[in-house]
């Protein structure tokens, strides 16, 4: 049974350290051996505006942050007026003596407000930008957290060359934890005491993917900044020289995919990615790659559009162009993994299926799964899980065995040629070209080879379509109602599904990772129990409802979010009644 | 060493009787011969326009990609196989054109690529539209009045922006195209070669004659290749009323290092030649740790 | 009842002027009364290869061209090898006397194999280009057709300016014709004698559909050569001067989108083009149209992909593409015009729906349908029929007459706001945000404003559904097999309809033009009647037949073809059986 | 005639205090208001960064565009309005980086924009990449290693390429950057002006010191702004080892007709002024006859 279930939620200035801070907070609880999730919300600027970050620790895991927050870190008195009718009554609010409480922000409030020199301690002790030190210390000791979790994060931010910052943040947060505990000990009983665990990452969705790119053997990615895809750029690029990877970032986005595709051919596993204006300017790009056959991995982050749309917000609204984008028709895979976890397990994923197919894998994820840390037992993402499967890759001693001329775009029976990449010899000598071409590679017109070409990724889509799995099924195995999730609205749903029962009712949810080429029987058979079928997304439009029906004949009810804003179970249930 | 045969199939161009195409055709072929390096050494990666069909005549490790992204794909294939030589060859449209912001940072970034250029002043694949480096007046369907926008200025443009050398060919000159070819396989870093190539369907005014009454080899007149302001002034004379063509080397340097030679995970070896994981085992179970 | 169905090829190679003969020869026979259709088959190459031009020519309509061949103009030899097996044995072959007969090329040929000196005539006469103008005179004789009309349409392309060359094709046509008259006489009867017919316009759609949006009031278009796009392009270059707009060739695809919208903002009707590989490069481009709510057409004229692919070859394989690519969710039309007329009035719509949604318009179309060229009367391309509704665009007097402040971006009950384009006057100062906006355009990320423009997009998306109009019935009310077309595979389909009925058989077509939104209620009625319906199209994966499915519930069997030719009333007939 | 009241509305600017992009926002309405032409006059035409949001802060006709196709939609509005002066204002990395292509053709072709950049070397809103204007060894979270590349020179890039006006200000010098921008919309054709701008979150090490202590005006130095190779060689200073960044009109030239002038169908009346079917009705009517 869930003992503890807390939401804090740091407000404040972008500008202010709240992501940052909050990212660490989270950590310090999961060392104190509690599952976190924990979702930031900040505007498009850089410093000002009003960001806040959101943590939902507990001791059994959890999925999605809830509306309700126990414990408010207001850096600003702007924090208290937008948070603070989301306190619970258990809770506390941690703030600084010297911020102004706004008129009837607190009236009625029944919580502890915890107001303390956290400025004047940051300041005493170090400088003035250590006051989140000094809040997250607060914090700490008024819900019992050790607080050498939150010291220890913050001063291994400072890494070996920090020793002198590190010491003066140690001394702000003790100092601002003794005080706290003087003026009020610990106000949420049972508290956070510290619980076995096994080791916990605390990471999100775009870096868990981009780790399991490394070890999947990526070696190659080109890409342009794009918010939210642009952590897994930032990521590569920061891991590049250590693990030997060229990252390049391109000049636009055309030059991001055409260099990927360019390095694929040389034989090495290549990605690239980007949010969906970025992507848009790829599909060109990804054409080639299907025309040349060479596997490429696309990492594609949705945001809400159109056009520039909401940059730093979330929406699911880019699957129909996922599957459909791009000129001529061609076989691509479609991946919409829903945790870190599964973001890893993508990345493994997809750069074996790209390489056995000769084709394009899409990784679709979105602004929410970006930004959102969850904490996951560290064994998830174990080196050991990765197995390498280069498909029909050929090496140079290899294609002498053949004993025959090779042919590069040779006609087989499951639409996939032996790969010999290029400087491997006398054979590797050949045109890959991205008109029409035959068997050898010669531009041709054809109109035989025109049909052998079409049905190469004819019998390309239908190997890829064996190969998908099937949805999860979280719940029971039969239910009354079926909520039917992709990709990030499976955290919220998740928790709705588990109150929907918990209060005596009957769900299940179905979440669907493998979207595209859509594995219809299985699908068919993971549905066919069901009775009331609900899909939810984060888009206006139903899209996964809409390929679901187009592909199967099946209708779901959708259930839409589409305010940029990541769902939560409080929306779900409350739109659910209709 | 693989001889001017090796470097020959059996497909026949596609061109036009009497196109640049096959004089630039032949001094690749005899540049490669008197390079040392075999087709399955050099990549030869092209756009789309007639003369990016160059691979599909030559035997010649081929990428044919799309039209304006032929320095993007090759920048990609250069990083991944550091140890092939790569060498671009498309058309104006292909290079100048669409292909204009690869053309701009990939002159910066000094990879070590040769960039040929067909360069007739025209799109011949899609039947005679003015190009970037069309002739200000130049009538064609899409430019029924005369084209109105200046001529690109192709080596002017990669002067500026920090090119490492930069040449111009004719495409009738094989002496001097197939030596500029071999020195710009053998240069550091990104290698620039505007070929003029007469096209004879569509730009028919600027035909042999034309071109040959205003090609001068820069090295004649004692031009110093290493004087960038000197090379901008070459490089100011055409496109321009001087009725003048500079050819030759206009600018080179070799003291800057190649993109390629800078990038640690490659400085000793092409990614392409890399075992799978090249790390020791602990570095990648050691990733998770960052998390923890 | 049909009494003459001739069917002429010219064959040669490029460069031979085989094409320019063909559209010639088309506009005589037309001009002698008769409907013709004109197809060519060329490869991606500007000199040499195999080129031809096949002309049905009928007192009846004609849809499309057919597998058998009357009249053989062999422009060389391997026009000979090549089509000798489709000669009927009514027919002729056209050829000089100096051409090399292929070895048992003509073995068995029971037609008239007139070889005549074509090329020592031009000589003598003219010039050796000359060739084609005597070659087609000879073909004019042997069929009885006025040598006028030939004389005609070649002269007359040499304008004002060209009084001796066209006397010296005078000159060469009268010879050749003559000395065809005295050696062979007229091989075919009855022959093309003239006969009363209304004025028919000779035309390929994409020259309607660009001379419809300049009746349409188009007065901006930018774009970038690409086959099969380009004629668009170069007819309204070449219209620009006379007709005042204004046609930017760009630097790329991206330019012209661009531009195309920043003149679209200006309030004037704009467009730009593109064939799949240049329309990828688009979609971001559309996304700002569909952001700032400019009304936009694309002519997106489909050959086979992916990448280069053939292009100069045909498909429709950009269906899906063309209604889900580009990111976030925004309503489009796109209509598939069939014939030079319906490309005319696709135009005229086009327009007109933009500007009334504020939104993308995309017309459809092909390469078949880009270079075929059809007799039309020339009553179906009247600037009468030009109505032009700009929607809900207002001038400044009209603004000022609003009593409140102007709002750019309203939100309304049809989802479209009241447009004032910039610079009239100060109610015009406002911001067109690519960002979500406010209903005044400042940018804002406020999730009610989300909502809203989400709503917003929906409300139009459903207008335009309304608009959407049935599809075409052809044939019979009710059939035991309906043909589903969209698009060119119109031509063949109706050929094949026609044949199937004068055989005793039992068929109807459906031809759908307004695409999407699908109009789901009127495609419902519209296919309530019917049994077995099959689906043709020009490509490989059954694009229609699955959007009809997914948007209707409704299930056909698909006849595709996609080695990139033409469809015929032959393939489809071959491929129906089955 | 507007003040530079006119030209402001409430919205407040989310820029980090401090940014370099207030001087430019001053100085804009500074230029706007001496210009003479009001709100409805002038058409600003932004990208997407943090300098790009500039239409949203200012009372201005404005167009808020995607990352890097500032020019090409600027273009297309001027074109359908050329009655309206049109200003380009946008970041090194939307005008330099993503919108490369159309840079390099919109100065070829002359068109009556004006195109400040506010060049901080970094692309901020995305927080803090290197951009095609960091100088080398730039470190940043997708350069690490330091930035490769090596700078991109838009001034000298500009010479070469036929602009016609070329000019450099300075953020905080906002008496020389507001008569830039006047002197920018009186002139014929295009006009650059690449503005230095600190970033004080992204780009610490080119803070205001830095920059004040590089900035110098070539007029002061007796600069020709006719004199194209002269020019050029002011431009080779900054980027460069000079540690001189010359500021003013680098290059000028009123004698070049611009792109719209030359356009048949506006030579007399912008299109947007034009009624709806422009031409007697047998124009239209005769459309069809050409294909009888
Ligand atoms: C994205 C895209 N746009 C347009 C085209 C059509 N296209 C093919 S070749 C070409 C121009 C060729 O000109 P150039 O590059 O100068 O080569 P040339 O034929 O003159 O050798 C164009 C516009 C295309 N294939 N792809
Ligand atoms: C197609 C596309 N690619 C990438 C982005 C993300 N993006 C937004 S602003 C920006 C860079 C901003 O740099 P700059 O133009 O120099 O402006 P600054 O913020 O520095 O003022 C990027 C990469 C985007 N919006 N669209
Ligand atoms: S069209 Fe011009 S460039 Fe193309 S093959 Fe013919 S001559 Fe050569
Ligand atoms: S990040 Fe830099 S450019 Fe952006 S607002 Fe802040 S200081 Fe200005
Ligand atoms: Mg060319
Ligand atoms: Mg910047």
């Amino acid at each position: 049974m869930v003992m503890i279930d807390l939401t804090f939620r740091i407000g404040g200035e972008a500008g202010q350290g709240v992501e940052s801070g909050g990212a660490g907070f989270a950590k310090a609880l999961t060392r104190g051996g509690y599952h976190v999730v924990g979702t930031p919300d900040y505007y498009e600027r850089i410093r000002g505006g009003h960001n806040f970050f959101t943590i939902r620790a507990s001791d059994e895991p959890v999925y999605a942050i809830d509306d309700e927050v126990d414990v408010l870190i207001a850096m600003d008195s702007e924090s208290l007026v937008r948070h603070a009718d989301k306190l619970s009554a258990k809770g506390a609010v941690v703030v600084d003596e010297a911020t102004k409480i706004p008129e009837g922000a607190l009236d009625g409030y029944s919580g502890t407000v915890a107001r303390l020199p956290l400025l004047q301690i940051a300041i005493d002790n170090g400088a003035a930008v250590m006051v989140n030190t000094a809040a997250l210390a607060a914090a700490a000791q008024l819900v019992g957290l050790d607080l050498q979790h939150v010291v220890g994060v913050i001063t291994e931010n400072f890494g070996r060359k920090g020793g002198a910052v590190a010491e003066a943040n140690r001394q702000v947060a003790q100092q601002a934890a003794r005080l706290a505990a003087e003026r009020y000990g610990q106000v949420i009983r049972p508290g956070l005491a510290d619980r076995p665990s096994e080791a916990q990452a605390v990471l999100d969705c775009n870096r868990a993917f981009a780790m399991g790119a490394i070890m999947a053997g990526c070696k190659f990615a080109a890409g342009y900044p794009m918010t939210p895809w642009t952590s897994v750029l930032e990521y590569l690029a920061g891991h590049a020289d250590a693990y030997g990877l060229v990252v390049k970032h391109a000049e636009d986005e055309i030059g991001a995919v055409n260099m990927a595709v360019g390095a694929a051919h040389a034989g090495v596993r290549a990605m690239t990615g980007s949010s969906g204006g970025g992507f848009d300017l790829m599909v060109e790009g990804l054409s080639l790659a299907a025309a040349i056959e060479v596997p490429l991995v696309v990492y594609l982050a949705q945001r809400p559009g159109p056009a520039t749309g909401l940059s730093t917000r979330t929406a699911q609204a880019d699957l129909l162009m996922a599957i459909y984008s791009s000129h001529g028709e061609w076989p691509r895979i479609v991946l919409a993994p829903h945790t870190p976890e599964e973001h890893f397990q993508a990345a493994l994923r997809a750069f074996n299926l790209a390489e056995r197919y000769q084709s394009l894998v899409i990784v679709l994820s979105d602004e929410y799964s970006s930004t959102t840390v969850m904490s996951r037992p560290a064994s998830l993402f174990a080196f050991e899980q990765v197995t390498i499967d280069r498909g029909k890759l050929l090496t140079r001693a290899e294609v002498e065995t053949l004993g025959q001329p090779y042919l590069r775009f040779q006609m087989t029976a499951d639409g996939v040629s032996p790969r010999l990449p290029p400087g491997n010899g006398p054979q590797s000598v050949y045109l890959a070209s991205s008109n029409l071409h035959t068997e050898k590679g010669h531009i041709t017109e054809d109109p035989q080879v025109a049909v052998q070409a079409a049905d190469k990724r004819r019998l390309k889509g239908e190997g890829m379509q064996r190969e998908m799995r099937a949805p999860y099924r979280y719940g029971p195995a039969e239910a009354e109602l079926t909520l039917i999730t992709w990709g990030s609205s499976y955290g919220a749903a998740r928790e709705a599904m588990e109150q929907i029962n918990a209060q005596g009712g009957s769900a299940n949810l179905v979440q669907f990772v493998d979207l595209w080429p859509l594995p219809v029987d299985a699908v068919r058979e993971a549905l066919s129990a069901t009775k009331r079928l609900v899909c939810i997304e984060t888009n206006a439009t139903g899209q996964f409802a809409h390929l679901l029906r187009a592909e199967t004949g099946l209708r779901a009810e959708s259930l839409l979010r589409y305010d940029g804003r990541p769902l939560t179970a409080g929306y779900i249930l409350a739109h659910l009644e209709a | 060493m693989a001889t001017v045969q090796d470097f020959s199939n059996d497909v026949r161009p596609t061109w036009c009787p009497g196109c640049g195409d096959f004089g630039i055709w032949n001094a690749l072929k005899r540049a490669f011969a008197a390079s040392g390096y075999g087709p399955d050494e050099i990549m030869m990666v092209t756009g789309i326009g007639c003369g990016s069909k160059m691979n599909d005549y030559t035997r010649i490790s081929g990428l044919h990609t799309l039209h304006g992204r032929t320095l993007a794909v090759a920048t990609g294939f250069k990083l991944a196989n550091s140890a092939m030589k790569v060498i671009c060859v498309h058309g104006d449209g292909d290079g100048y054109g669409e292909g204009g912001n690869h053309f701009l940072h990939t002159v910066r970034r000094n990879i070590g690529l040769v960039d040929l250029v067909e360069n007739n002043h025209v799109y011949g694949l899609t039947r005679g539209q003015y190009s970037p480096t069309s002739q200000p007046g130049f009538k064609t369907r899409t430019s029924p009045a005369g084209a109105l926008d200046a001529p690109l200025n192709p080596v002017a443009l990669a002067i500026a922006e920090g090119a490492t050398f930069v040449a111009r060919g004719f495409a009738l000159d094989l002496g001097q195209l197939s030596s500029l070819i071999g020195q710009a396989l053998e240069h550091r870093g990104y290698a620039l070669i505007d070929v003029m190539q007469p096209c004879v369907s569509f730009n028919r005014a600027m035909d042999y004659d034309w071109y040959r009454s205003r090609v001068y080899k820069v090295e004649d007149e004692g031009h110093d290749p290493s004087d960038r302001l000197a090379a901008m002034a070459r490089a100011f004379e055409y496109p321009g009323t001087s009725g003048r063509i500079p050819t030759g080397i206009l600018y080179r340097r070799e003291d800057v290092p190649a993109y390629e030679e800078q990038v640690a995970a490659i400085k000793e070896q092409a990614l392409a030649a890399q075992p799978f994981h090249a790390r020791p085992t602990e570095d990648y179970q050691a990733l998770v740790k960052e998390f923890i």
